[in-house]
C-alpha cells in the first residue's frame, strides 16, 4: 500500500467533524494530489536544477546548459527522459524489495511535507490542528529511506554514507524542531495556517531577535537535513564514491534526486512560512490579506499576490543554498556533530527562553504597537547577543581545554600522527 | 455518524497485535527481535487506550482526555526503553559476539 | 484561543520536594563527577561522587523529615502549625484529602514515612557503593541510583495509572541500566539485559491489563476506579472475563515487579549479575515500592473484585493471590536450600519473602480490620529492607575481598571481625524470623492478620496458608543457618580471607541490626505508625473542588467519598 | 450510511495491513525485513489513531516510533552484524507451532472477553454497535463531552494543558526517564579505550565471514 494514500485517505473520515465530505471537497483535494504532487512539484523541481546549473556556471564563469531549448530551458525535460529510459541497474546481491522501497520513502517523505504548506490564503492541501508536528512527522521518516538504501545496496560505501547520513539528519532535526518553538509560542497554536495569521498581525518572526536566532538556526539545520554542501556528507562523491546512491542508477536515482531537490523547495517554502510570513509582502501590515472581502475577484487578486511574493522568497532561499553550494567546502563529519551538538542545540534552548521574553513583552498585550516593539527589540535582542556569545565563548573554551576530540579515534590519531 | 467503527473492531485489532508480539517474545532468541516484540505489545496497548478515551464514557473528575496521555507517556517510555535497550545489547554483544538470548548463560542454578 | 486550564496550586512542588531534589542532585552528581573529579585516581574518585551522593541523599532526607514533621503537626497540633508557616501554608498543609497534583499523587504522613524509608534506604545503599570499584561511570551510576529512588519515591506515591506507569518505568529502566554497571564481569551484563527482557515484558503486560482497567471504569484514578467497580456488578472474574484478564495481566506486572513465582526467573540471575549495591536497591527499594504500589491498586482500586462471591476460590483475584503465595514463598525457601552463592540464596529468599508479603496482601484484603491491615504488610517491608540491605552489605564485603560471593568465602569470619559477625547473626535470626528480632513480628503480623478475618469461605484457606508460611519459615532456616554455620564453625582460610570491613561495609550492617533489634525488642511504635499510614494510603478520596465540578450531573450521587475495599458489598443473598 | 461503509472498509484495510506486518516481524528470519515490517505496523497503529481522531498522537507516533525508535533498531542491527537470516534470529523450530497455539489461544480468550465485556462506567457493552459518543455540540450535554469535543478538536492545545496541570509530574517524571536513558545508555555503550584492549577478544569464534561489510542480503 503506498504510504501516500494511506495518509491522505484517512484525514477524510477523522476529521469528519470539521471537513464535511461533499464532493467538491473531494474534487479539490483530487486536484492538489494530480496537480500539486504528480504535475507541478516535480516540474518546479526540474527548474530548480536547470537554475543550479546555470547558477553554479555563473558562479565558476561558465555559462552553463544552452544546448537543449532557449537559454537550454529544455535541458531539464531531457535530463527527466534520460533517466526515464536509462537502464535500471539493481546489484544481484541487493535486497531487491527494500532496494526499490528506499527511494520511494524518501521521495514520499519530501512530497508529504507540502501538504500542509498554506501557500496562499485558502491554497492549503490540509491544514490540521498539529501541522507542525505532523511536518516534522513525516520529515523524519527520509532517514529511514536512507538507511534503508545504503542497507539494502549492499556496498559498504552506500552502508557508510546511509550511517554518516542517518547520524546527521538525526542530529540535525533536533535544533530544526527546537528553533520552530518560538514561532509556536507566539502563534499560539500548531497549525501553519494559525502561524501565519499571527504574522500578518504582528509582524514577520525573522525580524525580532529571538526570530531572527531562531531563523538562522531553522536554516542552518535545514541545509543539514536535505544534505545541501556544506552538509553533504553522505554523498561525498570524493570520500566515499556518492554515499547511499552509489548503487542507485536511472528512474531510482532520478527519484532521489527528486527527492532531494523537492526537499530544498520544501525546506525553503516552511521557512518562509514559519519565519517570512509567507506570501505577505511587507513585513508589518496585513496588505494583501485586508483586502479580503468575500468576492471571489478580491480572492483571486489576494491570492495572486501572496503566490508571488511567496513564490520570490522561495526563490530566494533557493538561490542562497545554489549559492553556499558554490562558494562552502564540505564539512568534516566530527565537526558536524559537533556543531549541531555544542552551538545549535543550546542556541535553541536558550532561545526558547528569549522567546517567552519578546511574547510577554510584545505578544501578550494583544496587538503589535510601536512602544512594546521598542520595548521587546531590547529587552529581547540584548538577551540573544548575550546568549550567542555565551555559547561560543563556552564552546572555544571547551575546545581548548581538549586539543584532541576524543569522540572521533581516526581524528584523533591522525592529529596525533602529525604531532 | 450515529452508525461508526464499533468500538470492539480496536480492541480486537489490538488483542490480536498483543498476541503477535507475546508470541515473538516467546518464540524469539535474537534480543533485538524481543525487543520489536515488545514494541508491537506496547503499540497494541496504545490503540486500546485511545479507542477507549474516544469511545468510552469518562467517569467524573477523570479529565478530557487520560488516555491520550497515557498513550503519549507509554510513547516516550517506548522510545527510552528501545535506547537503553540497544545500549544493553551492545554491551553484550561485545562480551559473547551473539544478540541472542539463550547463549548468555553464565549463571544458572 | 483561551487557555483552559485548570488553575494549578505551585505549592504542591514543596510537597514533592524529596524527587524534586534527589532528581536535581542527579544532574549534579554527573555535573560534578564528569567536570571536577575526572582526573582524580579512581579510590578518591569513587569517594569523592559517593560523599557528594550521600550529601543529596541527605538533604533529600532533611526536607522528607521536615515534612513529616509538618504533616504531623498538620494532624496533631494544627494551632501551632499555623503560628510556624502561617496561616495559608498551614491550612494547605492541614488539607484532608491529602492529594496533590489533581489527586495523582498522594501526600501526607504515609508518603513521608515511605520516603524516609526509601531516603534511609538509599543512603545506606550509596555507602555500600562506595566500598569497592566495580565501575568506572560514578556520576552515572550514581545519578542513576538517584533517579531510581525518585520513581520508588512517586510510585509509592502514585494515586493514579499514568503516573504510576511513568513512575514505575523511571525506576524500573534506571535499575536495569544500573544493574549492568560493571563492566568488567560479562554476568553483570548479562543480569541487565535479562531483567530488561523480562520487565520490558512484563510491563507490556502490565499495561495491557491497565488499558483494560481504563475501558472499564473510563478514569485513571485509584479511588474512582475503586467507587466504579464498587457501584458496579459484583461478579467479578466471572461476569466479566476482560476484567478478569486485565486483572490477571496487571497481577503478572506486579509479580514480575516483586519475584512471585511463576515470575521470578530474572531475580536469581539478576541478583547474582548486577553489582551488590544495586541487587540491595533491587532487593529493597523497588521492593517495597512495588509492594506499595501493588496494596494501593489490589486493595484500593481493585478493592471491589476482592472476593466479591465470598468465596476463596470464586471470582475474584484473592484466589489467584493465595495461589500466588503459596508458590512463591514454598518455591522459594526449597530452591534458596540448594544454594552456595551468597547472593543467589539471598535472591531466592527474597522470593520467599515476597510470598510471605503476599499473605499479607491477600490477607489485608478480607480482613476485619479494615486498611489498618495492610500496616503489617508495610512493617514487614520495613523490617524486610533493612535487614536486606545489612544482607547484601556483606555480598559487597564478598566481592570486594574476594571477588566473587560463594557463601564459603564467608568462612571462619567470626574469628576475624567478632562485631560484624555477631550483626549478620542477627540480620539473619530477623529473616528467618526468630524472636526477639522484627523479623518475628512482621511475620507475626502478617499471619495474625491472615487469622483474623471475617468471612467463614476465605478462613480455613487462609488459615493452611498461615500454617503453610510457619512451615516455610522452618525450612528457611536451613539456609541462613548455612551462613552462620560459614562463619562460626569453619576455620578462616589461611590466605586471602575477608579484610576488616571499612566504614561503607560496617555500617549498612550495623544500622541494618540496630533497626532489626529495636524493631524487634519494641515492636509497637513502628507497628502503630503503620497501622497509622495505612487507613490514609488506602483511602486517598479527591475533595477537590474541581472534580465535583467536573462530575456528570447523574454521577453526583457517587462523588461521595466513601471507603471501598472493605464495606463488603451487599450481596444477593 | 455509505460513509460509514468507506471507513468500515479503510479499517479494515488498515487493520489487516497492520497484523500483517506484525505477524512479519515476529516471523521474518531478515531483521532489518523485521524492522521494516515493525515500521509499518507502526504506521498502521498511527492511521487507527487518525481513524479514532486522534490525529496529534498519529503524528507523535509516526515522529517518535518511525523517526526515531525504527532508526534506533536500525542502529542497532547494524552495528550487532546481525541481519544475516542465521538461525539465531529465527523461531525456534520445534516451539514455532505451540507457540502459534498459545497465541491463538490468546487472542481466542481476549476476542471471547471483548464480547462479553460490560463497561461498569457506562451502561453500553463493547461489542456490537458501539457508537462513539458524538462531537456535535447539544443542549444540555455532559461537561465531559464539551471537553471532549476540546480536545478532538485541539488535540495538542489540550495535551499541554493536561501535562502541565493535571499531569506535571508524570511530565516531569518522563523527562526525567528520558534523561535517566541518555545517561545511562551512553555510560553504557561508550567503549572505553583501555577496556576495550584487555577483552578477551571473542568468547567464541567469529563466523568465517563476519569480515565482509555488514550490508547482508537475507537471499
Amino acid at each position: 500500500m503506498d504510504v501516500g494514500s494511506a495518509l491522505y485517505g484517512t484525514p477524510l473520515f477523522a476529521q469528519s467533524h470539521r471537513v464535511d465530505l461533499t464532493v467538491s471537497t473531494c474534487v479539490i483535494w483530487g486536484l492538489w494530489l494530480i496537480v500539486g504532487f504528480a504535475g507541478l512539484f516535480p516540474g518546479i523541481v526540474a527548474y530548480m536544477v536547470w537554475l543550479e546549473r546555470k547558477v553554479a556556471a555563473r558562479f565558476q564563469d561558465r555559462i552553463g546548459p544552452n544546448r537543449v531549448g532557449p537559454f537550454g530551458l529544455l535541458q531539464s525535460v531531457a535530463d527527466g527522459l534520460k533517466l526515464l529510459v536509462k537502464e535500471n541497474i539493481v546489484p544481484r546481491s541487493a535486497d531487491q524489495v527494500v532496494h526499490l522501497l528506499a527511494p520511494v520513502l524518501v521521495l514520499v517523505s519530501a512530497f508529504l511535507t507540502l501538504a500542509v504548506v498554506p501557500f496562499a490564503v485558502g491554497l492549503v492541501p490540509i491544514d490540521p490542528p498539529s501541522g507542525l508536528v505532523y511536518l516534522i512527522a513525516v520529515s523524519s521518516i527520509s532517514p529511514l529511506g536512507i538507511f534503508l538504501a545504503g542497507w539494502s545496496s549492499h556496498n559498504k560505501y552506500s552502508l557508510l554514507g546511509a550511517m554518516r547520513a542517518v547520524a546527521q539528519l538525526v542530529s540535525y532535526e533536533i535544533p530544526q524542531v527546537l528553533s520552530t518553538i518560538p514561532v509556536v509560542l507566539w502563534a499560539g497554536s500548531l497549525s501553519l495556517v494559525s502561524i501565519f495569521d499571527h504574522q500578518v498581525a504582528y509582524g514577520w518572526n525573522a525580524l525580532n531577535p529571538p526570530g531572527f536566532l531562531a531563523f538562522l538556526t531553522f536554516l542552518i539545520a535545514s541545509v543539514a537535513e536535505v544534505n545541501r554542501t556544506p552538509f553533504d556528507l553522505p554523498e561525498a562523491e570524493s570520500e566515499i564514491v556518492a554515499g547511499y546512491h552509489t548503487e542507485y542508477s536511472g528512474m531510482r536515482f532520478g527519484l532521489f534526486f527528486l527527492a532531494e531537490y523537492l526537499g530544498v523547495f520544501s525546506v525553503s517554502c516552511v521557512a518562509t512560512v514559519l519565519f517570512l510570513g509567507g506570501g505577505t509582502p511587507l513585513p508589518f501590515s496585513a496588505f494583501p490579506v485586508n483586502l479580503l472581502d468575500g468576492s471571489v475577484g478580491s480572492y483571486l487578486l489576494v491570492d495572486g499576490i501572496l503566490l508571488a511574493v511567496f513564490s520570490l522568497k522561495v526563490l530566494l532561499f533557493v538561490f542562497a543554498m545554489f549559492w553556499v553550494r558554490a562558494t562552502l567546502p564540505r564539512m568534516r563529519i566530527d565537526r558536524l556533530m559537533n556543531f549541531a551538538w555544542k552551538y545549535l542545540v543550546p542556541l535553541c534552548i536558550l532561545n526558547i527562553v528569549f522567546a517567552a521574553i519578546w511574547y510577554e513583552v510584545v505578544v501578550r498585550p494583544g496587538a503589535l504597537t510601536a512602544r512594546n516593539w521598542a520595548w521587546g527589540m531590547i529587552a529581547a535582542g540584548l538577551p540573544v547577543v548575550l546568549g550567542v556569545q555565551l555559547v561560543f565563548r563556552a564552546n572555544r573554551k571547551l575546545a581548548a581545554a581538549r586539543a584532541v576530540d576524543a569522540d572521533w579515534p581516526t581524528v584523533g590519531t591522525i592529529a596525533e600522527a602529525s604531532r | 455518524m450515529a452508525n461508526d467503527i464499533p468500538l470492539s473492531w480496536f480492541l480486537y485489532f489490538a488483542a490480536a497485535a498483543f498476541a503477535t508480539g507475546l508470541v515473538g517474545v516467546l518464540l524469539r532468541r535474537n534480543a533485538i527481535a524481543v525487543l520489536m516484540a515488545i514494541e508491537i505489545m506496547l503499540n497494541a496497548a496504545n490503540v486500546n487506550l485511545v479507542a477507549f478515551w474516544r469511545y468510552g464514557t469518562p467517569a467524573p473528575g477523570a479529565g478530557p482526555l487520560p488516555g491520550v496521555i497515557l498513550a503519549l507517556l507509554v510513547i516516550t517510555v517506548a522510545a527510552a526503553e528501545v535506547a537503553v535497550g540497544i545500549g544493553l545489547i551492545l554491551l553484550c554483544y561485545r562480551r559473547w559476539r551473539a544478540v541472542d538470548v539463550d547463549r548468555y548463560e553464565t549463571m544458572s542454578g | 484561543m483561551p487557555v483552559n486550564a485548570l488553575p494549578m496550586d505551585l505549592r504542591d512542588f514543596l510537597r514533592v520536594a524529596p524527587a524534586v531534589l534527589l532528581s536535581a542532585w542527579g544532574l549534579v552528581v554527573v555535573a560534578a563527577d564528569l567536570a571536577r573529579y575526572r582526573r582524580r585516581d579512581a579510590e578518591s574518585r569513587r569517594l569523592a561522587v559517593g560523599r557528594l551522593t550521600l550529601i543529596g541523599v541527605g538533604l533529600a532526607l532533611a526536607s522528607a523529615v521536615a515534612l513529616f514533621g509538618i504533616d504531623s503537626l498538620a494532624q496533631s497540633d494544627a494551632p501551632r502549625l499555623d503560628r510556624l508557616l502561617g496561616e495559608s501554608f498551614a491550612s494547605y498543609f492541614s488539607r484532608p484529602d491529602g492529594l496533590i497534583f489533581f489527586g495523582t499523587l498522594a501526600s501526607g504522613l504515609p508518603t513521608d514515612v515511605l520516603n524516609v524509608l526509601f531516603l534511609t534506604l538509599l543512603g545506606l545503599v550509596v555507602w555500600t557503593s562506595t566500598a569497592y570499584a566495580f565501575t568506572d561511570d560514578l556520576g552515572e551510576y550514581f545519578a542513576l541510583l538517584l533517579w531510581a529512588t525518585v520513581g520508588m519515591m512517586l510510585l509509592a506515591a502514585s494515586e493514579e495509572l499514568a503516573t504510576l506507569f511513568i513512575a514505575l518505568e523511571t525506576m524500573t529502566i534506571c535499575l536495569y541500566l544500573a544493574s549492568a554497571f560493571e563492566k568488567s564481569k560479562p554476568r553483570s551484563a548479562e543480569a541487565g539485559l535479562k531483567y530488561f527482557i523480562y520487565g520490558s515484558v512484563s510491563s507490556a503486560l502490565f499495561l495491557y491489563g491497565l488499558s483494560f482497567v481504563y475501558g472499564l471504569t473510563g478514569t485513571t484514578y485509584f479511588d474512582a476506579i475503586g467507587r466504579v467497580l464498587g457501584r458496579g456488578g459484583h461478579e467479578g472474574l466471572a461476569g466479566n472475563l476482560v476484567g478478569g484478564a486485565a486483572l490477571l495481566l496487571m497481577l503478572v506486572g506486579f509479580g514480575f515487579k516483586v519475584a512471585a513465582v511463576p515470575f521470578h526467573m530474572w531475580a536469581p540471575d539478576v541478583y547474582e549479575g548486577a553489582p551488590a549495591p544495586v541487587s540491595a536497591w533491587i532487593a529493597t527499594g523497588s521492593k517495597v515500592a512495588s509492594f506499595v504500589v501493588m496494596l494501593k491498586v489490589f486493595l484500593h482500586a481493585l478493592g471491589p473484585w476482592s472476593n466479591p462471591s465470598n468465596e476463596l476460590m470464586g471470582p475474584g483475584w484473592l484466589g489467584v493471590v493465595v495461589v500466588l503465595a503459596a508458590a512463591t514463598m514454598t518455591y522459594g525457601n526449597l530452591a534458596a536450600l540448594a544454594q552456595r552463592n551468597y547472593k543467589r540464596m539471598l535472591a531466592y529468599s527474597s522470593i520467599a519473602h515476597a510470598g510471605y508479603i503476599l499473605v499479607g496482601v491477600a490477607a489485608a484484603s478480607v480482613s476485619t480490620a479494615g486498611p489498618e491491615a495492610a500496616g503489617a504488610v508495610l512493617y514487614y517491608l520495613v523490617v524486610y529492607a533493612f535487614a536486606n540491605v545489612g544482607a547484601f552489605a556483606v555480598a559487597a564485603w564478598l566481592a570486594r575481598d574476594r571477588d566473587g560471593d560463594a557463601i564459603a568465602d564467608l568462612d571462619g569470619l567470626a574469628r576475624t571481625s567478632p562485631a560484624l559477625a555477631v550483626c549478620i547473626v542477627v540480620l539473619m535470626l530477623s529473616l528467618i524470623g526468630v524472636p526477639p528480632f522484627a523479623g518475628f513480628f512482621g511475620k507475626l503480623a502478617i499471619f495474625m492478620e491472615a487469622l483474623r478475618q471475617g468471612p467463614s469461605g476465605t478462613r480455613i484457606v487462609l488459615a493452611w496458608l498461615v500454617a503453610l508460611g510457619l512451615f516455610n519459615s522452618v525450612v528457611s532456616a536451613f539456609y541462613y543457618v548455612r551462613v552462620l554455620k560459614a562463619m562460626y564453625l569453619r576455620e578462616a582460610p589461611s590466605v586471602g580471607g575477608l579484610q576488616r570491613a571499612k566504614s561503607a561495609i560496617a555500617v549498612p550492617i550495623v544500622v541494618a541490626t540496630v533497626v532489626v533489634t529495636a524493631c524487634g525488642i519494641v515492636p509497637s511504635p513502628l507497628m502503630d505508625l503503620m497501622r497509622a499510614i495505612a487507613r490514609p494510603m488506602l483511602t486517598a478520596t479527591t475533595l477537590d473542588a474541581t472534580a465535583v465540578t467536573d462530575a456528570t450531573p447523574a454521577a453526583g450521587a457517587t462523588a461521595r467519598p466513601r471507603p471501598v475495599a472493605w464495606t463488603t458489598p451487599s450481596r444477593p443473598e | 450510511m455509505g460513509e460509514v461503509v468507506v471507513a468500515r472498509i479503510l479499517f479494515l484495510a488498515i487493520a489487516a495491513l497492520g497484523l500483517l506486518a506484525a505477524l512479519g516481524t515476529v516471523l521474518s528470519r531478515n531483521l532489518v525485513h523485521a524492522a521494516l515490517h515493525l515500521v509499518g505496523f507502526f504506521f498502521c497503529v498511527a492511521c487507527l489513531f487518525v481513524m479514532l481522531e486522534a490525529e496529534f498522537l498519529a503524528a507523535v507516533q509516526v515522529l517518535i516510533y518511525i523517526g526515531a525508535v525504527a532508526i534506533l533498531l536500525m542502529f542497532g542491527i547494524m552495528l550487532t552484524r546481525n541481519t544475516r537470516g542465521d538461525d539465531a534470529t529465527s523461531l525456534s523450530g520445534p516451539w514455532r507451532l505451540p507457540g502459534l497455539v498459545a497465541g491463538l489461544c490468546l487472542f481466542g480468550a481476549l476476542v471471547f472477553g471483548i464480547n462479553n465485556a460490560v463497561s461498569p462506567s457506562g451502561a453500553s457493552p463493547w461489542a456490537g454497535e458501539a457508537a462513539r459518543p458524538s462531537l456535535v455540540e447539544r443542549e444540555g450535554e455532559p461537561a465531559w463531552a464539551a471537553e471532549r469535543r476540546r480536545a478532538v478538536e485541539d488535540m495538542g492545545r489540550v495535551v499541554g494543558e493536561e501535562f502541565l496541570t493535571r499531569y506535571a509530574m508524570a511530565f516531569e517524571l518522563a523527562g526525567l526517564l528520558l534523561t535517566a536513558a541518555l545517561v545511562g545508555a551512553v555510560a553504557l555503550a561508550h567503549r572505553d579505550e583501555v577496556g576495550a584492549a584487555e577483552l578477551p577478544p571473542t568468547v567464541e569464534a567469529l563466523p568465517a565471514d563476519s569480515a565482509e561489510p555488514v550490508g547482508t542480503a537475507a537471499s
